[in-house]
């Protein structure tokens, strides 16, 4: 075992404890965090694992990957905090509720 | 005889943050661990980055390494007493004994 | 120009024009109405054209930056990309001609900017032989959603939006790690040369597992169908149609794409689970779609449930069957063109009346005799009777269906044309007779009652062009032809 | 290219066409409305009637357009298919007129004879199909173009019996697609062909083979009332009575039993499907059908519910024909099929001139009605009488030949069958002619209409008289070249049994 | 050296276990604005990672973008949260109430995490030791790419339509954001002079980092992205300050400078299309300047779009009224 493999291994770890997160926590913030974290995890798995090369370079092609994904990702964030900020301010509430509301 | 004078710096930086580190955990209110945390880090890094600069390859090498001390000066100043300020007229009151 | 044009290059005019329209309409908004129509009018003929191409040439293919794969980044297009760019042209061609009435000036100038982006994102989908380009194109698929989704502000549909935001970034996150594992396990994100690549390695099945997920997810399988409800149902009716029937698509072309050219050969199990969820889902969305007492919940159910019948063909097509993925082909196409033609109808009818509930439809079918129509033609296709092209998916689906053997699949498609039926009529019933508070009704514009009716016309008309239309989808015979384009 | 090649598609498009642009018309415009409707009728007719010289002379009209890669959709003019085309095209025509007369002055009447073209088109389609398939998108069309009619009146009742028909057909049809499916997967092919074309099957499949016969006929039993799958038929009489005639005497019902008379004949084949054993079973399901729509009828008090159960017993005698499986109780089945068309439809016909003009539903109403409208009583006197089986109405004929045939077949049960059925037709209908011709006529209808001099208006006494004399005619004169029973003859020689 | 190295490794260690502790801590924490601040020291410490696995780029996008700006965002919409909340403690019980489930809907997930970790780790290590993936390609054509930091030679031309996609992307979530309509602003500041004075030092410097970073990115680490984020920092530091956008600005030229980076590449990609007969083909004599020009408008369009982001809601324009 060597030290990407164990960066790869949080990475994997890191999308694991997101997942948990994303479906046991309610509050819509913390399911956003949760969503980060987990990105944050794959990110990690993709680079972590192109250091496996020979050479002195390590493999560009995950790094322009996880650059891309990165702005993705505070892309979604930023739609997401504003969905939810205007969902609280019509419904009052930040979680998402199962039960169906009767809405006209 | 450089890297002899590196590493002290460098030690001395750590001490300074460790100190801040230690205020930080142990200060009672917001005020105290401000002001320990920003005396720690603007000392500490000087010295640490004094100590990196004479690693430096060029000169302006130590140039960007000293600009980096006055950003971080000049942030953390400002930040701490926007933070400060801001607690305060939240009403957060300093403590005392 | 025109050489080039003729010669090869419609697919990229394809990505290129609905962006750049997108943009444009953005820059301009007072001119949205025009710059959208026009960029989905060019785009409609962009696919005519390709279609022409693909025809003569046989399939497309288009090394980005001149690169080529593993390096660069392929454009692919063959029989089956051609079959889903037309389902975009047809259903964005029939949806924007409504928007332009449905809209009022404000919505109309959020509405254009994102649909077209949507559109070019599709389109960028479809076109990709990259699995990591078919993950950002898959995030604009799902940005552009979500923003269509929330358009109407209400808090129903915000909250379907945000359902539907969760559900999409999830997917997308488990489709990207998919896309790492498989990257680290063939040095390429090519789909041809994954396919050569490729072995049956543990990374390749954890991928496997997560990118089916994903895209489950993201294409509303039961038991991952719970987002799907709320977000189609309470969005402007323009956009439910585009969501019930590109978007969702969009996912599960990817994984039918990955299936048939990667993955098909390497799975014991994954196929007959899939099949066994997309049973599930015709019968539960099915009976969902029976209980609910308003219309566009009642079309979202049936999504779930349409959406069912779509992953039978994973189990039947482990033989490598054309027959079975091209019904499949079929009913997307199909299923698109009613889908979306019944949540604008939808759309007419709670215009006119004001709301959505079933029982309350008060002899709609005498005041608005376009509107309920075009649902009763659109029915006929989503409940699979002739002569419709649901009919013919269907058709071909069970022929091969019965041809494996298998007696389950065909027990539940008969079982769901039975319960589509049930909950067509259920609301063509109602549509007769009169509720017990009658209302004063609006009249709908024409261009909205009409567009309607022509997607569902155009959903039966494929009935009559199945011989047409699988010469189209036999380009490249799909099974291990991404390979032979190299 | 040939003219032959066009006239099926033509025939059926000649009332497709008329139907949607009649959707198109607003409601005002009945005269466009009326000339579309009859010049569609009289196109088809010249249409049919070319055919019908064509086909006696040996001509072959075929439409043919790809529906799959490998199927096709076929459009075949035969003898039986002309002889079914002819009966709804023929009782079309009538019925327009009729509906005319009976919606005048009512609401909706572009969606209701919009509709009643699609049924017609629907009909002519099944009628012509070549193979399994086609009729199948012809039967479904069927399903879908009656419901309107159904629930045209958009009461609650209508809703609720269209839902009704709906649950039976929907079903049916489902059932029908996997027979056809299935039946696909085993013979690669569907076309409709003399004898059948399953006799080459290799024996292994024959147990699949019998399903699939159970299957289409359970699917085509729903429309053809086959009990235990009649029981949306009594419901569906809610609808206006153009509806229930064209129910009950051309397009739905007569679907079902010609789709019988086309599995049993052409898909498996006669010999086929005795050998297979399926034939007696449905022998015995039709007798019982027979038996059980007339005892139910015999209760009835509400008129439009008695013709009701009595055509679930009529229609059965055409299944019955066809299970006995010999040349003559075949054609005593197939004749049926016109001949119960024509008296059915005067029954029809007469029962909505009754509501119409004096506002009678119920058969305890219709004390001394014969004196007040006679025509109208003499038409139902003629169908009544032909329902039993009296001569010379054409009901005897069908009764006739279905006797022989049966003792010719072998099956002397059949005779106990058609004995206790007429029986029972005289069981429900002499007492309504007794009450009709011979008691006092009451002080008051219940809702009476005045028409000028005649008993009721022209538009509806005509097409009663012109199909009862129709059925008449029939029975009287079979040896005429082109009457029901010679053109049976022709089919039974050129379709079941040639060498 | 070996000695460095097991320092290295300890590090290392010391680096997982603490994002580890950290993630743990933002999933689990009950108090929304401390997991945030969590949230922003994970990020700083995922630089370090992105630093240790030799990935320079990414560390400085990271450390702009996912710990700078996405801080911002988050703590941005905690302050309107809690403004649109009159009782945020109340709705915090309730939440806290919701976030107490029974006993097997506590551990299956916890199970299902730990499964999900177990088949992933074992898929992870039964990769290859050794794998090259696009290295050899990648070099093999870097003398082509017109640059020589082969990170921006993959994002601006190996994979150059993934950019001009993925702009789109932050495009789309702009537009998604003004179709939802205005958010609350945030919750009123007096005017600072020390904020003030912070900004006129800042926001130059800002700019002037920004510019270097886009310049240096053809050879070094740096590049759009990472310029784009400290130009977006720029403005959002510049919004923090009470800073407001004439109206002249917010109805045309800030839509033009939006549009610009996806609109440039859309057209580049058009012309090489019409010209090399490919798209985003670059004539390689070409590369290196249309890349710079490419980057330019990314960044511009990056910085902009990024601080539309932070201020939310759609700037009132008279267009959109």
């Amino acid at each position: 075992m060597n030290i990407p493999m164990i960066y790869a291994l949080l990475g994997i770890t890191l999308f694991s404890v997101g997942l948990y997160g994303l479906i046991v926590r309610e509050h819509l913030l913390r399911k956003i965090l949760a969503l980060n974290i987990m990105g944050s995890g794959i990110f990690l798995v993709l680079v972590a694992l192109g250091k496996r090369s020979v050479g002195d370079l390590p493999d560009p092609v995950p790094h322009a990957m996880v650059i891309t994904g990165i702005v993705v990702a505070v892309s979604a964030t930023a739609l997401a905090l504003t969905l939810m900020l205007k969902l609280v301010e019509v419904s009052g509430s930040a979680v998402l509720h199962d039960a169906p509301k009767e809405r006209s | 005889m450089i890297d002899f004078f590196s590493i002290l710096l460098l030690l001395a930086g750590a001490l300074f943050f460790l100190a801040g580190t230690v205020g930080l955990l142990r200060f009672p209110d917001l005020y105290t661990r401000l002001h320990a945390l920003t005396k720690a880090d603007n000392v500490g890094l000087g010295l640490m980055i004094a100590g990196l600069a004479l690693q430096a390859e060029s000169l302006s090498a130590a140039g960007k390494l000293v600009l980096i001390w006055g950003l971080v000066l000049l942030a953390g100043a400002s930040v701490a007493y926007l933070i400060a300020r801001g607690a305060l007229l939240r009403g957060v009151l300093p403590w005392k004994r | 120009m025109g050489g080039l044009l003729s010669d090869a290059h419609w697919g990229v005019l394809l990505i290129l024009l609905p962006l750049f329209g997108g943009l444009c309409s953005f820059l301009w908004p007072g001119a949205v109405k025009f710059i959208g129509l026009a960029t989905v009018s060019a785009v409609a003929l962009s696919v005519v054209g390709l279609g022409d191409q693909l025809l003569t040439t046989g399939v497309y293919h288009h090394a980005v930056g001149g690169w080529g794969a593993p390096l660069g980044i392929d454009l692919y297009a063959d029989g089956l990309s051609l079959f889903m760019l037309m389902v975009n042209a047809l259903v964005g061609l029939g949806v924007s001609i409504y928007a332009l009435d449905y809209f009022d000036q404000g919505e109309a100038r959020r509405f254009w900017p994102l649909w077209l982006l949507l559109l070019g994102g599709l389109n960028a989908l479809f076109l990709s032989a990259d699995i990591f380009n078919l993950y950002v194109t898959l995030e604009i698929v799902g940005l552009a959603g979500v923003g269509l989704a929330s358009l109407s502000r209400s808090g129903a549909a915000l909250d379907g939006a945000m359902r539907y935001l969760m559900a999409t970034l999830l997917g997308s996150l488990c489709y990207l790690l998919g896309v790492a594992l498989l990257y680290h396990s063939a040095g390429t994100v090519d789909i041809p040369l994954l396919a050569e690549r490729l072995e049956s390695t543990p990374p390749v099945w954890a991928a496997l597992g997560l990118i089916c997920a994903g895209l489950a997810l993201k294409t509303a399988l039961f038991p991952l169908h719970f987002w799907l409800p709320k977000a189609h149902a309470s969005a402007s009716a323009p956009v439910s149609a585009l969501l019930s029937a590109l978007v969702v698509k969009a996912s599960f072309y990817i994984l039918l794409r990955l299936w048939l050219e990667i993955f098909s050969v390497r799975t014991e199990g994954v196929d007959d689970l899939l099949g066994a969820l997309g049973m599930a889902a015709i019968i539960w969305g099915s009976l969902q779609a029976l209980q609910q007492t308003r219309l566009k919940l009642m079309i979202a159910y049936s999504t779930v449930s349409q959406m069912g019948y779509l992953f039978l063909v994973f189990p039947l097509a482990a033989a490598g069957a054309f027959s079975a993925w091209s019904a499949v082909a079929y009913l997307i196409l199909s299923h698109a063109l009613a889908k979306s033609s019944m949540f604008l109808v939808a759309g007419n009818l709670m215009h006119f009346g004001g709301h959505d509930r079933i029982a309350d439809l008060d002899r709609a079918v005498q005041r608005l005799p376009i509107t309920v129509g075009a649902f009763a033609l659109a029915g006929v296709s989503i409940m699979g009777l002739p002569p419709s092209g649901g009919f013919i998916g269907k058709w071909l689906l069970l022929n091969e269906a019965l041809n494996q053997g298998r007696w389950d699949l065909v027990i539940v498609m008969m079982i769901g044309g039975v319960l589509a039926a049930a909950y067509i009529f259920k609301v063509l019933g109602f549509a007769f007779t009169q509720a017990p508070v009658t209302h004063e009704p609006k009249g709908v514009p024409a261009i909205m009652e009409w567009s309607a009716l022509l997607l569902a016309v155009a959903a039966i008309v494929l009935g009559f062009l199945a011989s047409p239309l699988m010469l189209i989808l036999g380009i490249g015979e799909t099974v291990q032809l991404m390979g032979a384009g190299q | 290219m040939n003219w032959h090649t066009w006239i099926p598609l033509f025939v059926v498009v000649s009332s497709l066409l008329p139907g949607l642009i009649i959707f198109g018309l607003p409601e005002e415009r009945v005269g466009l409305r009326t000339i579309l409707n009859l010049t569609g009728a009289v196109i088809k007719l010249l249409l049919v009637s070319w055919m019908i010289w064509g086909v006696y002379q040996g001509d072959h009209f075929e439409t043919r357009v790809a529906l799959l890669p490998d199927l096709d959709l076929v459009l075949r003019a035969g003898p039986l298919a002309l002889f079914f085309v002819a009966l709804s095209t023929i009782l079309w025509l009538v019925t327009t007129i009729y509906a005319i007369g009976y919606l005048e002055g009512s609401p909706n009447r572009s969606r209701f004879f919009g509709f009643f073209s699609l049924c017609v088109t629907a009909t002519v389609g099944v009628a012509l199909a070549g193979n399994l398939i086609t009729f199948l998108l012809f039967y479904e069309l069927l399903t879908l173009a009656t419901y309107p009619l159904i629930v045209h009146r958009g009461t609650d009742t209508a809703r609720r019996a269209g839902q009704t028909y709906l649950r039976y057909t929907i079903f049916g049809g489902a059932l029908i697609l996997l027979g056809t499916v299935w039946l696909y997967q085993l013979t690669g092919t569907l076309e409709f062909t003399p004898r059948g074309f399953l006799t080459h099957i290799d024996p292994q499949h024959y147990p699949a083979l019998k399903i699939i016969f159970v299957l289409l006929i359970a699917g085509l039993g729903v429309k053809a009332a086959l009990f235990p799958l009649h029981g949306w038929l009594p419901q569906a009489m809610v609808a206006p009575a153009p509806v229930s005639a064209l129910l009950h005497a051309v397009a739905v019902v007569k679907a079902g039993a010609f789709g019988i008379v086309r599995v049993v004949y052409d898909v498996f084949g006669v010999e086929f499907s005795a050998d297979l054993g399926v034939t007696t079973p449905l022998a015995w399901i039709a007798a019982f059908t027979i038996i059980y729509g007339s005892l139910r009828a015999l209760f009835q008090d509400d008129l439009k519910r008695r013709l009701a159960f009595s055509t679930v017993s009529q229609v059965s005698y055409i299944a019955l024909g066809v299970a006995i499986a010999g040349p003559i109780a075949t054609i005593g089945g197939v004749v049926h099929l016109v001949h119960q068309g024509l008296m059915k439809i005067t029954l029809f016909f007469c029962a909505g001139n009754l509501a119409e003009t004096l506002g009678i539903h119920k058969v305890s109403e219709m004390n001394g009605v014969g004196r007040r409208m006679p025509w109208t009583m003499a038409a139902f006197t003629v169908g009544a009488l032909g329902m039993i089986g009296a001569p010379p109405v054409a009901g005897f004929i069908s009764k006739w030949y279905l006797g022989v045939g049966a003792l010719e077949a072998g099956q002397d049960w059949v005779l106990l069958v058609l004995m206790g059925s007429s029986l029972l037709n005289c069981a429900y209908f002499l007492p309504i002619l007794y009450s009709a011709w011979f008691k006092p006529t009451p002080k008051s209808w219940p809702e009476e209409h005045h028409f000028g001099r005649q008993e009721t208006a022209w538009a509806l006494l005509l097409p009663p008289l012109i199909t009862a004399l129709m059925a008449l005619a029939a029975g009287l004169m079979t040896g005429l070249p082109f009457s029901p029973l010679e053109w049976a003859k022709i089919i039974a020689e050129r379709e079941f049994y040639q060498p | 050296m070996e000695a460095i190295d097991i320092a290295l490794g300890l590090f290392d260690l010391l680096l997982v276990f603490l994002l580890l502790w950290l993630a743990w801590l933002v999933m689990s924490s009950e108090d929304l604005f401390k997991a945030i601040v969590l949230f922003v020291a994970f990020g700083l410490l995922m630089a370090l990672v992105w630093v240790r696995l030799e990935a320079p780029d990414i560390a400085l996008a990271e450390a702009a973008i996912g710990a700078g700006l996405t801080g911002a965002l988050l703590m941005a919409a905690l302050d309107r949260l809690n403004a649109v909340k009159p009782m945020p403690a109340a709705a915090v019980v309730t939440s806290a109430k919701r976030e107490q489930p029974s006993l097997p809907s506590k551990v299956l997930p916890l199970v299902a995490l730990v499964l999900i970790v177990l088949g992933l780790g074992y898929a992870l290590l039964s990769l290859p030791d050794v794998a090259d993936g696009l290295v050899p390609n990648v070099k093999e054509q870097m003398a082509q790419s017109g640059v020589k930091n082969p990170v921006t030679a993959v994002l601006l031309n190996f994979r150059g339509y993934d950019t001009l996609l993925e702009m789109v992307v932050l495009l789309l979530a702009l537009l998604s954001v003004w179709s939802l309509g205005g958010v609350r602003k945030l919750s009123p500041r007096n005017t600072n002079p020390v904020l003030a004075s912070l900004c006129r030092v800042l926001v130059p410097v800002l700019i002037l980092v920004s510019c270097y970073l886009l310049w240096v990115g053809a050879d070094a680490p740096g590049g759009a992205f990472q310029a784009g984020s400290v130009l977006g920092a720029a403005g959002v530091l510049l919004l923090l300050s009470g800073w407001h956008v004439e109206q002249k600005i917010l109805l045309w030229p800030l839509r033009f400078i939006l549009v610009l980076g996806s609109g440039v590449f859309i057209i580049i990609a058009a012309v090489l299309f019409f010209t090399q007969g490919g798209l985003l083909t670059y004539p390689v004599a070409q590369a290196g300047w249309l890349i710079l020009l490419l980057e330019s408008a990314a960044t511009l369009s990056i910085g902009a779009t990024l601080a539309a982001l932070f201020f939310g809601g759609i700037p009132k324009s008279r267009v959109d009224q």
